[in-house]
């Protein structure tokens, strides 16, 4: 028994050992990997490019297709060879700890990619609200950051923003080329007004995109003359509409509008509709529900949608089509709602870093040399259309197009320019 | 006056009655025990008493005052303590710490003591401590102390329980069956610690089944079948109670 | 002892002067995160490693304390309680909800309060996302009150928070050990092994759980503030059922109901999960094999350290003794039970 | 007052796969106590199963008369069983050895059990969403000023027909006789000659079953899944058969049925009701056990002492 209670004791001690050590090796390998690259640099070689998004946990299916966008522009980039004989490469890190994405997590991944000098910009991440976290740590590195995903407003905008340039007020490191909820809304009800659409019920998801959205969506409508007859939330991880819909029927909506994207629900609730006796009743979105999920989803229900896509006409199409392609080659699965904004996202990130090796006379660029090529992006080629920065780092491009599907497939009926 | 008084006291499960309009008293300072065949009811009696089972209708009164609605700790800090008739020690806590804990209704730290170990709080864990080594030896277990008390053979067990109930300086001890399972060698030790138990100060009621033991050591002997009481008195008074000779020699089991 | 002393101070000292020798910020960062988990553990520990109530929703009291950190603290309503006042507040509040939940849940028997708890764990996060117009909902709090010591700001470096939290810790590790080994603390034993047996010896059973559960909460509560305070941010979904589980497996992993096992189980956990998987994720994909997803595998990893150390070792990599006795119901070897009892008085005393 | 009705009606039919999956909540904690907390991810086996039986079967469509009878049939059957053999796998695996271990070990190892299938389903499938292809046309009727299609009455249907088979098997059969032997007391039934071992894994298997045939219905009914649908069905579930008194068959329907209604109703009757279904439900849950643990159809059971 004595024997049997020691050797276990000292089993564990052994694992415990064992782990310590672990540990400390994995610690060390990482420095030495983050030195051994800084010294790759100095001999001109390894550029790295941070991703951060959350991949794993019920967040995977929006995070994975994201980061592979970025990922694939990167390894395409280095395919056809950066100036100098540079190469590049992915630093992707995981901002879900416990399945869903963490803020802390996106701090100390940022933090990560700050620390390790070869890394001259970063994608990401996807959520507003870890962007919160992230922002004020590229600000006072001078890294920039593109997010291909996070749409709240406050992120670049008024108070908010200022308030998370801690270290830097005057300089903005972060950028995004996906607009920001405020635009996709007020297109949104302009649209409905366009189409005579009187009343609306109005339905979000409760997450940062959906609910900022929505709310949007439900003060510009009211504003232009609209009747909200209701404005409800959905629950995470609901599956059944249908009580939510008879009550939106029984007050006679002309139109159900929706904030979110088709994995919170959109299409599910596009297609209980029928169920609920409302087929006739139209329907519109944003850009979550533009990806093939919602007509798969949805099935026949999905035609008759209305969506807009905070781009101009022409993205939907050529500039598109290679992209979604090479990008079922590469990952064998279809293209996310966000990858082609993350592949859009890296390409912009890698031209300004080859842009500076070239000024710089083929030398390492410095993180702020970077930063400043982003921020000058102007008329950038993009399977999402051209793409510019304005000050704050929002997309120049205040074109939408409204889309509506017939015979499954996204079909040009509008274009809504918000500067007329 | 009475240290323990029942009046009327009926205890039934739905239709089942298991105490009939049970009276007595118990004084303070001796030996009781309470006998009867099984399932006469002698264990809901003490679940009655503890305040595990409110009393369908009667009532009890300890040292002067009723115990109506009090939950079992809050008797158990008036001064009643007990073993059970299938051992209930903490089994994977040391003897010593049993005894201690036993000790709890007579503490003092609160929340914030235990949390910040104050002056206080130390001083009485340290006389805690002393009087729990002290009730160990008191019931032949000095050496036992950091065992766990699962560890120790059954009788110890059995005194363990006996000194972890005396922890709360009762002024009533309930026995619930002590004796069973114990060999005649323990058994007289267990009688020779009842006589000391009593010569404390602490008045003892039992249940038991063996009825040498309850001759020998009971001043007092109370009687039950059916849940009701048959005889009460001296146990030779009862042993010669006609009631009393039929209930037993009525069943087999009368014999134990 | 000395022994044992001097080694605790050398690994004190390691912590206090590893941030200067570690110029990688990130490191202090996720050092500081493990310190918000740590602390999140040791409060559980209480509840279920002494106390043995299985709280199912102990992520609530976490989002309890970031919340009433976010809230007093910040411009949402233009109340600015100091950062240090905070961190007795917020304890505070966060065992008031846990006297609130526990109150009329505790004479529950165990599973039920796990699913009662687990109740609770969801509805808590639920109602600061629907209350959007004191929570910004979805978008969270941010721009919190930046602390600061004598006049100098934290800023956003995470070295202070890992001071604070270091400190914290250290004290959680004293008030954890002084409980268990007080009044309280034999009642909530003595609750775990017989709760009809601690009634008699004059427990009021329900009383001392709730001590269990406000006090768990406490540590939260307190975990929540300083966590709110370095990331800058809340936000409703930081606090689901699967952060419960974690800090649950964290104690699993160590062991219930020993302090060390526990401190060791969450920082091996947390090391693994923002640390070990995704950085070795990246490896591999800067090494080629770019479809390698480790951190794909993090629930696989979670359940699989749930299920075989239950089945194999369910008191946990540095069990409590007792623990490991009740689990496997084996006569312990005595001399090795003497020698732990006199440690155990030589702390006592 | 069309409205109500309608809701009723949307309520039921979402209860109707709450009560399948109550079914065997209840089982399982009625013979061993154990809150089998996986077993939320075994009803979302049942709908991956079942997805992958119709593409295996080549169904991609709407179809009718016989084949639709028999490709419903093929695939509810198959799904419960391979359900069914996953729960008794389960049960032998992670649950068996822990029957007499402290009631927290067997609870943490199904949390544990839980996240494991989670991430197989996610290996499986992917982290998106997955589509069901439309077997089954659905048309609707209009009773009044209520709609009720085809695909609802199914699904509340299947549930009471299960339910009254499952009641069926435990009164009238040999098996049932010894699993209720068994819920009473293990130690008893044991002396008694009942194998211990082979009754729980049958309850594990007829709970599982269940489940499944719930993954089956909502898949084709909601025509979608993914690998974490379980974590909510299953809560709610367990809710349900809290709120019928756990142990007890009728009582998971009912409870199953009850929390739909809930459900339904507070999505109509509070103002931005969607959001706080939740909360509602959870209430209820807290409510119901604070007020009265053992159920709707429970009985309370003395304490032993």
């Amino acid at each position: 028994m004595q024997t049997i209670a020691a050797t276990s004791r000292l089993a564990a001690l052994a694992a415990l050992v064992g782990l310590v050590g672990c540990s400390g090796t994995t610690t060390t390998t990482t420095s030495q990997s983050s030195s051994g690259s800084a010294s790759a640099v100095a001999g001109a070689t390894v550029i790295k490019i941070g991703i951060d998004m959350p991949v794993s946990g019920a967040d995977a299916s929006t995070g994975i297709p994201t980061r592979n966008g970025a990922v694939q522009a990167i390894e395409e980039a280095d395919r056809k060879g950066a100036p100098a004989g540079f190469t590049f490469v992915a630093y992707d890190l995981d901002d879900a700890v416990q399945g869903v994405h963490d803020p802390a997590q996106g701090a100390q991944n940022t933090r990560a990619f700050v620390s390790d000098d070869a890394v001259l910009a970063m994608i990401g991440p996807f959520n507003s609200s870890v962007a919160r976290a992230e922002i004020p740590i590229t600000n006072d590195a001078g890294l920039a950051q593109i997010s291909a995903s996070a749409t709240n407003p406050g992120l670049t905008k008024g108070p908010d923003a200022a308030s998370l340039r801690t270290s830097h007020p005057d300089v903005n490191s972060f950028f995004r080329v996906c607009t920001t909820d405020d635009r996709q809304g007020a297109a949104g009800a302009q649209f409905a007004r366009k189409l005579g659409l009187k009343k609306a019920f109005i339905v979000d998801d409760n997450e940062t995109y959906g609910k900022g959205l929505a709310d949007v969506f439900d003060a510009q409508f009211r504003s232009l003359g609209g009747t909200v007859l209701g404005h409800e939330h959905l629950t995470k991880g609901q599956t059944d509409y249908k009580a939510l819909l008879t009550k939106a029927n029984a007050l006679g909506p002309d139109v159900i509008f929706y904030g979110g994207t088709t994995a919170t629900g959109g299409g599910l609730l596009r297609k209980q509709m029928r169920d609920a006796g409302m087929a006739a009743t139209a329907y519109l979105g944003g850009d979550g529900i533009s990806d093939a999920e919602f007509e798969t989803v949805a099935g026949d229900a999905a035609n008759g949608v209305y969506y807009t896509v905070a781009a101009p006409e022409t993205s939907k199409l050529p500039s598109a089509a290679g992209f979604v392609a090479a990008y079922k080659k590469r990952w064998s699965t279809d293209v996310g709602p966000y990858s082609a904004n993350a592949y859009a996202a890296a390409n912009i990130e890698i031209a300004a870093i080859e842009k500076a090796i070239v000024a710089g006379g083929a030398k390492t660029p410095a993180r702020a040399d970077v930063l400043k090529n982003v921020a000058a992006t102007n008329g950038f080629p993009s399977p999402i259309g051209p793409i510019g920065f304005d000050k704050n780092g929002d997309t120049t491009n205040p074109i939408l197009t409204v889309y509506k599907i017939a015979n499954g497939k996204g079909v040009f009926v509008d274009q809504i320019n918000l500067k007329s | 006056m009475a240290l323990l008084a029942l009046d009327n006291v009926t205890k039934a499960f739905g239709g089942l009655v298991a105490v009939k309009e049970l009276t007595f008293e118990l004084d303070a300072g001796g030996i009781a025990a309470m006998i009867g065949p099984n399932g006469a009811g002698k264990s809901t009696v003490f679940n009655l008493i503890t305040g595990i089972y409110a009393p369908s209708s009667g009532s009890i009164d300890f040292d002067g005052r009723s115990l109506r609605g009090l939950r079992t700790n809050r008797i158990a800090a008036r001064g009643i303590a007990r073993t059970f008739q299938n051992i209930r020690l903490f089994a994977f806590m040391s003897a010593l710490d049993n005894v201690m804990t036993g000790r709890h209704a007579r503490m003092g730290a609160s929340m914030f003591d235990s949390l910040l170990h104050t002056p206080r709080q130390r001083a009485e864990e340290r006389r805690v401590r002393e009087r729990a080594r002290e009730l160990l030896k008191f019931v032949d277990l000095e050496r036992a102390g950091a065992s766990y008390a699962r560890n120790l053979p059954y009788g110890s067990q059995r005194r363990l329980e006996i000194a972890r109930a005396l922890a709360s300086d009762p002024k009533l001890l309930l026995l619930d069956e002590p004796a069973a399972g114990m060999n005649p060698r323990e058994k007289d030790e267990l009688i020779a610690l009842i006589g000391r138990i009593r010569d404390s100060g602490v008045t003892v009621f039992l249940i038991e089944h063996d009825m040498n033991l309850v001759m020998n050591v009971s001043e007092r002997v109370t009687v039950l079948d059916h849940g009701e009481k048959i005889a009460e008195g001296s146990p030779d008074a009862v042993r010669r109670d006609e009631r009393v000779i039929e209930a037993y020699l009525g069943r087999a089991d009368g014999a134990a | 002892m000395t022994r044992r002393h001097a080694a605790l101070g050398f690994l004190g000292l390691a912590l206090v002067v590893y941030p200067f020798v570690d110029r990688n910020n990130s490191h202090v960062d996720f050092l500081a995160n493990a310190g918000a988990f740590i602390l999140l553990a040791l409060g559980l520990n209480i509840v279920v490693g002494f106390a043995g109530l299985l709280d199912l929703g102990y992520a609530a009291f976490f989002a309890i304390g970031s919340y009433s950190y976010a809230m007093l603290a910040s411009q949402q309503f233009g109340i600015h309680v100091p950062f240090w006042l905070m961190l007795l507040i917020a304890p505070v509040v966060a065992a008031l909800f846990g006297l609130l939940l526990g109150a009329p849940t505790l004479r529950l028997r165990g599973d039920y309060l796990a699913i009662v708890t687990l109740g609770f764990g969801e509805i808590v996060p639920q109602t600061f996302l629907n209350l959007s117009q004191y929570t910004n909902g979805p978008n969270g709090i941010s721009s919190l009150d930046q602390p600061s010591l004598f006049g100098h700001a934290f800023g956003f470096s995470a070295t202070p928070y890992y001071y604070v939290l270091l400190g914290l810790i250290a004290l959680g590790i004293l008030a954890a050990r002084n409980l268990q080994n007080s009044r309280l603390g034999r009642a909530w034993m003595a609750i775990r092994e017989d709760e009809l047996a601690a009634r008699h010896m004059g427990i009021n059973t329900t009383a001392t759980k709730l001590a269990a559960f406000a006090l768990g909460a406490s540590f939260s509560g307190l975990a929540g503030v300083v966590y709110a305070a370095k990331l800058d941010l809340v936000s409703p979904d930081e606090f689901g059922f699967n952060v419960s589980v974690l800090v649950l497996s964290m104690l699993v992993l160590g062991g219930m109901g020993n302090i060390w096992g526990v401190i060791v189980g969450s920082f091996v956990l947390s090391f693994i999960n923002s640390f070990l998987l995704p950085q070795s994720t990246s490896l591999a994909h800067a090494a080629g094999f770019v479809n390698v997803d480790f951190t794909n595998y993090r629930f696989m990893l979670y359940g699989v350290i749930l299920v075989t150390m239950m089945l194999f070792r369910p008191e946990g990599l540095i069990p409590s003794r007792q623990r490991a006795a009740e689990f496997h119901e084996a006569i312990l070897d005595p001399a090795l039970a003497a020698q732990e009892q006199s440690e155990y008085e030589g702390v006592a005393r | 007052m069309d409205v109500f009705f309608q809701q009723i009606v949307n309520g039921l039919s979402l209860g109707g796969i709450y009560a399948l999956i109550a079914l065997g909540y209840t089982m399982v904690y009625g013979i061993i106590e154990l809150i089998n907390f996986a077993h939320g991810d075994v009803y979302t086996l049942g709908t991956f199963f079942s997805l992958a039986i119709l593409t295996g079967l080549g169904v991609s469509g709407e179809m009718h008369g016989l084949p639709l009878v028999g490709v419903v049939l093929v695939t509810l059957i198959a799904a419960m069983l391979l359900c069914g053999l996953t729960g008794v796998l389960i049960e032998r695996l992670a649950y068996r050895r822990l029957r007499n271990a402290p009631r927290l070990a067997p609870l943490i190892t199904a949390i544990g059990m839980s996240f494991i299938l989670e991430n197989v389903m996610q290996l499986w499938h992917g982290p998106s969403p997955i589509s069901f292809p439309e077997v089954i046309p659905n048309p609707a009727w209009a009773l009044g000023g209520v709609e009720v299609s085809a695909k609802q009455i199914a699904v509340i249907g299947l549930a009471i027909v299960m339910m009254a088979a499952l009641q069926l098997f435990i009164y009238k059969t040999k098996m049932g006789k010894a699993m209720r032997a068994t819920a009473q007391d293990r130690d008893a039934a044991q002396l008694m000659g009942i194998d211990i071992n082979t009754t729980i894994a049958v309850t594990f298997l007829i709970g599982s079953a269940l489940a499944g045939a719930a993954g089956f219905v909502s898949g084709v009914y909601y025509g979608t899944t993914w690998f974490f649908n379980g974590f909510e069905a299953g809560l709610k579930a367990f809710t349900a058969a809290v709120l019928g008194g756990i142990g007890n068959v009728a009582g998971a329907m009912l409870g199953g049925f009850l929390i739909g209604l809930i459900e339904a109703i507070a999505t109509q009757y509070i103002p931005g009701g969607a959001q706080w279904t939740n909360v509602v439900v959870f209430s209820v849950l807290v409510l119901v056990l604070i007020f009265r643990p053992s159920g709707l159809l429970g009985e309370s059971l003395p304490e032993k002492v």
